[in-house]
């Protein structure tokens, strides 16, 4: 099962029972076709996605795991953070369907051939994806909730240690001053 | 603020002293049969539905103070919003407490209805659940205990039995346009049916 | 004759579900002919949380993901944090974490009984299985502190050193709970009005059921024996032998004689913790400050078998003290969608909160 | 004389009525290992009930619907004497016979049909259909056993049945026909295995999913009445009516207990299960019976 | 399916629990007693507290105040200030009590509280030598 993987791909080894390999946009369907028919990694178990802001770049991670659930396989595609969209695995693995429609409503990606990528767990959401990394969750709470009052008296503890110190020196001084 | 939480015992006995003088024999009959006999509408909201079920069967056995989980609204006395709220469970739970018939009470679990608890920065969950509901009885804890739940039900019956104007669903029919506003904040306009409809002949 | 199909929801507040989700069914009669689960009502954002917050702080957020079985989560966040910073854990604290998550697995056994039985009606088979599971509850509470989030599991070790005396007690309740297992047995699994209605329904067969990602009982009930404690082991599931109970029928009678076998393999393994739980060995390594703490630039894939199935976490790294991110998915998301909506064509309406329960689908892990 | 007996008769039902549903409470408690509410928790639910305003109306069939129910429980009471002889309790039983106590007691479920209907809840109207479906084979086994003590006591009255039975009760003259009744008694009590009507896992407590306040209270109060009437007619043609007060409780009693544990630790059959086993085992029992008279 | 008698009857074995004394803890009447060690309430000795708020800056839900004291009890508390918990916030994971270099914070086993006024649930921790 390894040998296969190990001359047609530069395969990563994580750990002992994880392995990890780069996949572009484009060479993605027929990777897979070829993983899941020449080896036992027929089987997806997660869809996640990293939003690496700084790079530009969503890394999308397709977790295959084989039929005696040993081993994993972490296939990695990068893709830009917008207007670009995948090709749906829907066919391919009927649990892909949900998985790809979280993504589509917390990233934003666009599935293809995908029909059913309504709302997954927002209802009547109108502001951009939250899990994007340029979505500020604390910015929206200030915008649409407001916390309980009764809490205005807390205190910097860095300024009350210098006022004390400040107020200890001068209380110093001024007896001798005086 | 002294140390601790005030003693809510006393405050709540001279309450009740200067209200039992003005009840009728009756009405603190009635207000007696309705503290020994709530009707919990099952509906587990949040993560504190996990505490229900220990609460409800044998080992804390709640029925022993006349608390009955029921199916539907129609039958319910009481509504427990069970920790956090995000907006779409809000909803149902609205249309849920506008369905029971009055007089209705809520209760608030855990440290997510009062201020947000620890969803505090979370895009989808509300802060204070008494913006949108009038909360009769808060229990503290994250999750409280069944014994805490059990205490927040005493001291609700303690509540009902002083039968005090101000309870919540009185609050819901005389506020509700500061309630209505609330909502209305959240979800956009069009979105419930306008509760006021039916107690509009009413004497508010 | 054009038949009336009316659409009903098996809704967020019903007795029948099992947490705060629904499912759309429309009915012909009392026979469903398409079924649509709509999920959402629990949605806290954990992952986006997770970012606003240092490892440390993200440990104690991590175990509200799933309600009925938290260990699992603070397992797998200790297990990737620990895989990423490259942090070594002694074997004592590898065997409490055992022990931890085998006593959560027996009290979500139980409570999956309690949930199954209520929804053919045997109120008192939940009455009883939660005031076992209660027991258990006690248990954790002289142990980390809480009786359902125990926020113990810490990356690099355990929180807390055992209370004295606690092993003892903890074999005392094993015997105990070995006890009522057999009292289970007559009254739940051999109840004839039981079998009569769980025996048939709900099949789940075929070849493709493993390429479909099904994990926990639903394998186990139609033959295929997989257990990630077997054959991706972690913590120190290779050194303890335990056999991983299968049924073939794959209907609901078949995963409720799987979990009732587990929960005697639970109650095995837990006795060979008891046994071969070293004396001496540090509870806790020592962990730089919160603020000082990072993850190196890395991701990584942690799988843990929970009471209801495989439990993935993914976790990636970047240099800061905060996690870049962190993607949980429970078993529930494939069970809840790409195996509930088809099973639950042609079923009758009295079937749909058996079927739930019997795959074990517990809404808060789906979207988190 | 005559009101003061029905006045009489109707108090004592409703009396023993919610003391039963109060033990009923306080037996299955027991049973899953707690204490339970107090005996009065069933009475003073109904009188919350009574002081409650329902939150919604659908017309003025939906007012009948309960009424119907509760006129049906009544003369189910009135008709069915409580003492075997004897001036006092007779009720109208000289005017009827088993007939027509068999006849009054479909007058609920047809109620109960009209009520939900009007409310148009697709779960109600679910739970009355699951009901009528039960009731038509609840009804096959109890009516062999009724036309058995029918034939073996030679007349419907009452009276005359449970004279019949002065030497030896039919339960133990007619194991079958009473094994057949019992099982079907089980039905109308709403025990479990046949209690799907109003099975809260699947339609939200079937047809009293819309009624709340005045009209639940109603409808508790003439399902306490209703059962209390059904014990009655299975002491009066099974165990030979009773000759006072005392022994009347202490036979109602018995059954009411047997039912209770029997419904308490067996799973509910679906509405198409229930149908199944209701036309095997019980009919087979009852036409075996009527062969043996 | 083929009728077994045994199966039919095994239930009717659970009604032997009617014998058995009922397991129920009856809270209102009986105190259960608590166990040490729960994560309850706070509790913070004042005369060990340094004011340091470490506690405010490892709470995520940030339910700790620090607020000023009128009596002067630790000479050694430069700041002036001690913590004050929110319970709308706290999750009682005990993250405050682990990092209190004093060891002055503490989580007491008492933990039933109920009350109808939401603003009540701002908690002063008591000061208790611990």
């Amino acid at each position: 099962m390894m040998s296969y993987l190990e001359e047609h791909y530069e395969l990563i080894h994580k750990t002992p029972r994880l392995f990890a390999l780069h996949v572009t946009r484009e060479q993605l369907l027929d990777t897979l076709h070829q993983i899941t028919t020449h080896t036992s990694f027929d089987t997806l178990s997660q869809l996640t996605c990293t939003d690496w802001i700084e790079e530009e770049r969503f890394e999308l991670g397709y977790m295959l795991t084989n039929a005696l659930r040993s081993h994993n396989l972490m296939l990695k595609c990068s893709i830009a953070r917008d207007k670009v969209t995948m090709p749906s695995l829907a066919l391919l693995f009927a649990q892909a369907e949900v998985m790809e429609r979280e993504l589509h409503e917390m990233f934003g990606i666009g599935f293809e051939g995908n029909e059913t990528l309504y709302d997954f767990a927002l209802e009547g959401w109108c502001d951009i994806p939250p899990m994007r990394r340029e979505f500020d969750t604390l910015a929206y709470v200030n915008a649409h909730y407001d916390f309980r009052e009764g809490r205005e008296d807390n205190l910097d503890v860095k300024e009350e240690i210098k006022k004390r110190k400040a107020a200890a020196k001068s209380a110093k001084e001024t007896p001798s001053g005086a | 603020m002294d140390e601790g939480f005030i003693p809510y015992q006393q405050s709540l006995e001279d309450e009740e002293q200067s209200i039992k003088s003005t009840q009728s024999v009756i009405e603190q009959a009635i207000a007696w049969f309705r503290a020994h006999s709530m009707f919990v509408l099952a509906y587990g909201t949040g993560c504190g539905a996990i505490e229900m079920p220990p609460t409800f069967t044998s080992r804390y056995d709640i029925e022993r103070l006349g608390v009955v989980g029921v199916a539907t609204p129609r039958q319910a006395d009481i509504l427990i919003v069970s920790g956090y709220c995000s907006p779409k469970t809000l909803k149902r739970v609205i249309r849920s407490y506008e369905q029971m018939s009055e007089p209705k009470y809520i209760i608030g679990l855990g440290s997510c209805t009062i201020n947000g608890g620890m969803y505090w920065d979370s895009y989808n969950t509300i802060k204070k659940l008494d913006d949108f509901l009038p909360v009769d009885m808060y229990v503290n804890g994250c999750m409280p205990r069944p014994e805490a739940l059990i205490e927040g039900f005493v001291k609700l019956q303690e509540k009902i039995r002083a039968n005090s104007s101000e309870a919540g669903y009185i609050q819901y029919r005389t506020r509700y346009a500061h309630y209505r506003a609330n909502q209305e904040r959240l979800f956009g306009t069009q979105v419930q049916p306008r509760y006021e409809e039916n107690f509009a002949g009413m004497n508010l | 004759m054009e038949r009336k199909v009316i659409t009903i929801y098996h809704g967020p507040q019903h007795p029948g579900i099992t947490g705060n989700m629904s499912v759309e069914l429309d009915l012909m009669g009392e026979t469903i002919t398409r079924a649509r689960t709509h999920v959402g009502y629990l949605h806290r954002g954990f992952e986006k949380l997770i970012e606003r917050r240092t490892i440390i702080q993200a440990f104690t957020i991590v175990c509200r993901i799933c309600v009925p079985e938290p260990d699992p989560n603070e397992a797998n966040f200790a297990l990737a944090v620990e895989r990423l910073a490259g942090i070594e854990v002694s074997e004592r604290a590898s065997y409490i974490r055992v022990m931890v998550l085998e006593m959560a697995r027996l009290g979500a056994q139980l409570l999956w009984m309690a949930g199954q039985s209520g929804s053919v009606g045997l109120g008192t088979v939940g009455q009883w299985s939660i005031y076992d599971r209660d027991l258990i509850l006690d248990l954790f509470e002289q142990l980390t502190g809480g009786r359902v989030y125990h926020m113990y599991i810490y990356p690099g070790g355990v929180r807390r050193e055992l209370p004295d005396g606690f092993l003892e007690r903890l074999s005392a309740l094993l015997d105990y709970l070995q006890k009522r297992l057999d009292a289970y047995d007559r009254l739940f699994f051999d109840n004839a009005s039981f079998q009569k209605r769980a025996i048939g329904v709900g099949v789940v067969r075929g070849e493709e059921v493993l390429r479909r990602g099904f994990s926990g009982q639903v394998l186990r009930g139609c033959g295929f024996a997989r257990d990630l404690r077997r054959d991706n082991p972690y913590l120190l599931y290779d050194q303890l032998e335990f056999d991983i109970p299968t049924q073939s029928a794959g209907d609901v009678y078949a995963r409720a004689l799987v979990r009732r076998a587990e929960m005697r393999e639970s109650i095995r393994i837990l006795r060979q913790v008891i046994a071969q739980m070293p004396e001496e060995g540090a509870i806790m390594q020592k962990l730089p400050k919160h603020r000082k703490f990072t993850l190196p630039k890395e991701d990584t894939y942690v799988a843990v078998e929970s009471a209801r199935g495989e439990f993935g976490y993914y976790m990636a790294g970047d240099g800061s003290e905060m996690i870049r991110r962190m993607q949980v998915k429970g078993p529930s998301l494939i069970h809840a969608f790409s195996l509930l909506e088809p099973l639950l064509v042609g079923e009758e309406l009295s079937n749909v909160a058996l079927i739930m329960n019997s795959l074990g689908i517990c809404p808060p892990e789906i979207e988190r | 004389m005559l009101l003061l007996d029905l006045l009489l008769m109707l108090l004592i039902a409703y009396g023993f009525g919610f003391l039963y549903y109060g033990l009923y409470r306080n037996l299955s408690a027991r049973v899953h290992g707690r204490f339970g509410p107090s005996l009065a928790q069933s009475f003073s639910d109904s009188i919350k009930l009574f002081v409650k305003e329902e939150s919604t109306t659908f017309g003025w069939m939906f007012y009948l619907g309960p009424v119907i129910m509760a006129s049906g429980a009544v003369l189910n009471v009135l008709f069915i004497p409580f003492l075997n002889q004897g001036e006092s309790l007779q009720g109208l039983s000289s005017y009827g016979n088993l007939i027509v106590v068999l006849y009054l007691m479909v007058l609920g479920p047809l109620g109960n049909a009209l009520g939900v209907g009007s409310s148009g809840n697709p779960f109600g109207v679910m739970g009355v259909t699951r009901g009528l479906t039960r009731l038509l084979a609840l009804e096959l086994p109890f009516y062999l056993a009724a036309i058995g003590v029918m034939i073996d006591a030679g007349s419907a009255d009452f009276g005359i049945i449970m004279q019949a039975q002065s030497t030896q009760s039919n339960m133990f003259a007619h194991p079958l026909l009473f094994a057949a009744a019992f099982i079907s008694f089980l039905g109308f009590m709403g025990k479990s295995p046949f209690d799907v009507v109003g099975a809260p896992q699947e339609v939200y407590s079937g047809p009293a999913t819309e009624f709340s306040g005045k009209f639940l209270a109603l409808l508790m109060s003439q399902s306490a009445m209703f059962s209390f009437a059904k014990l009655l007619l299975m002491v009066n043609l099974f165990w030979g009516g009773a000759d006072h007060l005392g022994e009347l409780v202490a036979k109602t009693f018995v059954l009411f207990v047997a039912a209770t544990f029997i419904g308490s630790v067996y799973a509910r059959f679906s509405t198409v299960q229930s149908v199944e086993f209701l036309i095997r085992i019980p009919t087979l029992l009852g036409i075996v019976g009527l062969a043996l008279l | 399916m083929k009728f077994e008698l045994k199966n039919s009857l095994a239930p009717l074995s659970a009604l032997s629990k009617i014998f058995e004394h009922p397991q129920t803890l009856c809270y209102p009447e009986v105190k259960s007693e608590t166990v040490s060690g729960y994560r309850g309430f706070h509790i913070n000795d004042l005369s060990t507290c340094i004011g340091c708020a470490n506690c405010q800056d490892v709470c995520m839900n940030e339910a700790i105040d620090m607020i000023a004291i009128d009596k002067d009890k630790n000479p050694k508390n430069n700041s002036g200030c001690i913590p004050r918990i929110d319970y709308g916030r706290c999750c009682w994971c005990s993250l405050c009590t682990d990092v209190c270099p004093p060891d002055s914070l503490k989580l007491e086993s008492e933990c039933i509280w109920a009350d109808d006024d939401a603003n009540r649930f701002l908690y002063q921790p008591k000061d208790k030598p611990c």
